[in-house]
């Protein structure tokens, strides 16, 4: 047990290296978890609530986020939950104006999962700083696409998970700026340095660690390639396909995301079109399978719930080519039209054409 | 989601899709709110459906039940095809998600409602059965058989 | 996305019927987890409050559920720890005279992990049963080592995770029983039918089906075996080695599990010695790793902390044989000679003898 | 637990285990309780350590200090021997993990506790530096370079 435990402790601690560097933190103030979901939530209910209870947020932060402060509210925590532009953005003034004494935390995600849209996570962390109230950032989509610095951007904790840049499922971690104290979430045992129960996923947190080093080591020529595919998309189906719009920023957003709403038809029957074309896309809000409720970012944006439900997300990765992009906006093209035709809704707008 | 191999061969290539400009009977359910809008177009003579046409805005399971329904009720009587529930539907595809299950009972409605709007037309009597969705009902908010919180 | 989603699912699914057999439950009463102790914490952390804030657990629980109790303690529950007697057993009807018309829940684990002793899990049951109150088990020891069935033995919910029976490490899972109501612990998307948040951890839920349903297909005759090779071990160091007293039940406990105190000697250097040679072992509480402190279990059946000091745990697998644990006793008996030989504490004793 | 190699060397092969039965000075540190006991036996000849030897109740770290220390102290005169600090011995063995710093303490003051056991018998002038350790130290709670709740 010794030595395999010395060799498993060399191991996590080589991951742990690996995260800080990725991020510009410091090894200490890596804390290994098993999900994006649990790092969220180990902030928002682990931050100390000496100065009160009220967390502002925006209203378009992942469900483990949002659903988590909808919990936090039950039991007496206050939050507000601010608005988006049409873009998506966040007003950095609005989080300014929303600060109040007894605020302990103002968490707003790095890029939105749904969308794309890359939030002014520097000025918000530079009005945090100066206005003494922690930062959070939920980091999850932009780990590896974009880079990040958190002592630059002034991000006292930042959550990220293993799976989205390409490392295993079922792990995750969260940066904690050193000085700063959170409550323990899951409680139990010693590990993590006393800060999270439980025996630790080592295959889990190498994998994270060998991901994440893999991820942010090109990650500007990568970025660059993922941009010119992303573009040459949005171009494409913008000239070619009638009654689309692009949703979140259209140039503050993650490289390799794209997203439309094709008018008049539903993104689900798209989605599983293309899976039948052995396209894999997502409509809707990818992570929380299981709910089918037309996305809250969508129409926190300003979509109506009949536009928000013909909404399809496509994103590229590293081993995508500019023929696959051309092949997914060919079969595109044919789906939407051929789903039109099928639609009841479509059926007025055909005849005027 | 796992669709049944028979949703899928539905969904891929639907039966009946389109309109009937003469149709005898026209009926609408859902809204676009919802997400999921049937309409069907009957074509009636002598009480037996002689020709179906169906547009629908949804899902795949939307498709794939409105298609099969227009199946089961082509050359049935207008008094067979009210018989037509949506478990049948259901069944005949091979079962639903039950997520779904919802979207089975948009294509009842749509039926009923196409049917209601042939007996209106003909002046026939009106059971009050036949009082079809019109708007969104409860089935939309997708309630699983769980406890499950609803996601705003 | 789809085709690839369906194949997950259905490999979860898979894996949830297996668990569910394993255990006599249902698999829509099974969930997945990360770990043991998130398992721990979502029941004591999520049961619902109506009727109360009053727990009833043991004195010698896993840290996971102690510290949470602990934990909740600080948030206006009131706990009740039932002590043990030295074979580390707790009374039922100690449970019986402890519930109150506000206790909310009992938690007494199913088999310990220091001292090896296996509660009287189906007479607490009945009584929890009978009593009306909601009886959780942690039994992350007891599964895969002995048989169990939650609808026979009256339990409500069933902390369980996968490393402990060969699976991997990072992936739990909880029984709830169905028409019992938890709130959610880990808050966000829709996973789990919507009781649990995070992307699942799809191979390591897939290691942990596969994993339990070996362990549970032949319980019987590898307990039988397991118990053989225990036996011997304290059969032989109980003879050989003096000054030896053997921790936890001598029937009651689990099958593969063997725990002395050495007087005159530290724990940690018998393990480390033990290491040296080949042989892994655990000193002290092994699923805290981080803490030093003396075993708040053997310290609740009795032994001062001069003695709690000396203790060593050894577990025995399906893949040990009747020679190694030949072995074990002899380098045991050596180290053990040779550390006396060490020790301070010895030095009288030697003399006398 | 991270034991340098140097640690192991010396566990496993301690350097002067036993004990000096007409020692000039004996010192013993620590307790049962905390799991740490040491105790080190001097002979000095003309201030000068001609011989040492100890005993210890501990961990992998305790032994593998007190070993150290003996071999750092074997040769040397009593006052060089008070300079002995847990730091040079845990240097001396390649570092030592954060939470067993508090065993090369124990090396330190049973050093201490032999030689201030040896100046007492020889009426020697005793220094207040030389008070050695004689019960439980906070030492013995572990504490770790973090804010970490300690177990009870
Ligand atoms: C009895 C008991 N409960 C809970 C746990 C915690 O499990 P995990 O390490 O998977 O969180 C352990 C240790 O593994 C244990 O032995
Ligand atoms: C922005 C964002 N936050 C949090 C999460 C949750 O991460 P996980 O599924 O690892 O719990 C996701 C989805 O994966 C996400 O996109
Ligand atoms: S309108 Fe959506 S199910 Fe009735
Ligand atoms: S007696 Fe334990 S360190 Fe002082």
């Amino acid at each position: 047990m010794y030595k395999e435990g010395r060799e498993s402790r060399k191991a996590v601690e080589l991951a742990r290296d690996r995260v800080a560097k990725a991020i510009g933190a410091e090894p200490n103030e890596i804390y290994f978890t098993s999900s994006g979901t649990e790092s969220d939530n180990w902030v928002l209910r682990g931050i100390s609530t000496k100065k009160g209870k009220h967390i502002i947020t925006s209203s378009i932060e992942h469900p483990a986020v949002l659903e988590t402060c909808k919990d936090l509210e039950k039991k007496g925590y206050e939050v507000t939950y601010l608005p988006v532009d049409e873009d998506g953005l966040v007003s950095p003034q609005m989080v300014k104006d929303a600060i109040r004494d007894d605020t302990i935390l103002v968490s707003i995600m790095f890029a939105n999962n749904e969308i794309g849209t890359i939030q002014p996570v520097a000025e918000i962390g530079q009005i945090c700083k100066s206005m003494g109230v922690p930062f959070h950032t939920d980091a999850v989509q932009a780990v590896g696409n974009v880079p990040i610095n958190v002592k630059e951007l002034n991000i006292d904790f930042l959550s990220m998970s293993a799976h989205k840049f390409y490392g295993p499922k079922g792990v995750g971690a969260l940066y904690v700026r050193k000085g700063l104290r959170l409550s323990n979430f899951l409680t139990g045992g010693h590990q993590e340095r006393g800060r999270r129960a439980s025996t630790e996923n080592v295959p889990g947190i190498v994998g994270l660690g060998k991901a994440i080093e893999i991820a942010t080591s090109d990650i500007e020529s990568k970025s660059a390639y993922l941009r010119k595919l992303r573009n040459r998309a949005i171009e494409r189906i913008e000239k070619e396909i009638p009654y689309v719009k692009l949703n979140g920023h259209r140039e503050k957003r993650l490289p390799g995301h794209v997203n439309f709403s094709f008018r008049y038809i539903e993104g689900e029957s798209i989605l599983l079109m293309l899976d039948l074309n052995g396209i894999a896309a997502s409509s809707g809000s990818a992570c929380s399978s299981g709910s089918l409720d037309p996305s809250h970012v969508l129409l926190a944006i300003g979509l109506s719930h009949e536009v928000a439900h013909g909404s399809l997300r496509l994103t590229f990765g590293r081993d995508n080519t500019m023929e696959e992009i051309d092949f997914v906006v060919d079969k595109l093209k044919e789906i939407v039209e051929r789903l039109r035709f099928m639609s009841p809704l479509y059926e007025g707008v055909e005849k005027e054409v | 989601m796992m669709y049944s191999e028979k949703v899928i061969e539905h969904f891929s290539n639907p039966r009946n899709v389109g309109e009937i400009p003469d149709a005898d009977g026209v009926g609408e359910v859902g809204n676009a709110k919802c997400g999921d809008i049937m309409k069907m177009y009957l074509k009636i003579v002598d009480d037996v459906i002689i020709d179906v046409k169906f547009r629908t805005f949804g899902c795949g399971a939307a498709v794939a039940t409105s298609s099969m329904a227009t199946e089961m009720i082509l050359g049935k009587t207008v008094d067979e095809a009210l018989q037509l529930t949506n478990k049948a539907v259901a069944d005949a595809l091979g079962g639903l998600p039950p997520v779904k299950m919802h979207c089975s009972l948009l294509a009842e409605e749509a039926v009923k409602a196409a049917i209601l709007d042939y007996k209106k037309r003909k002046g026939l009597v009106i059971d009050d059965s036949l009082a079809a969705c019109e708007g969104c009902c409860d089935a939309c908010y997708h309630k699983q058989d769980n406890e499950e919180e609803h996601e705003e």
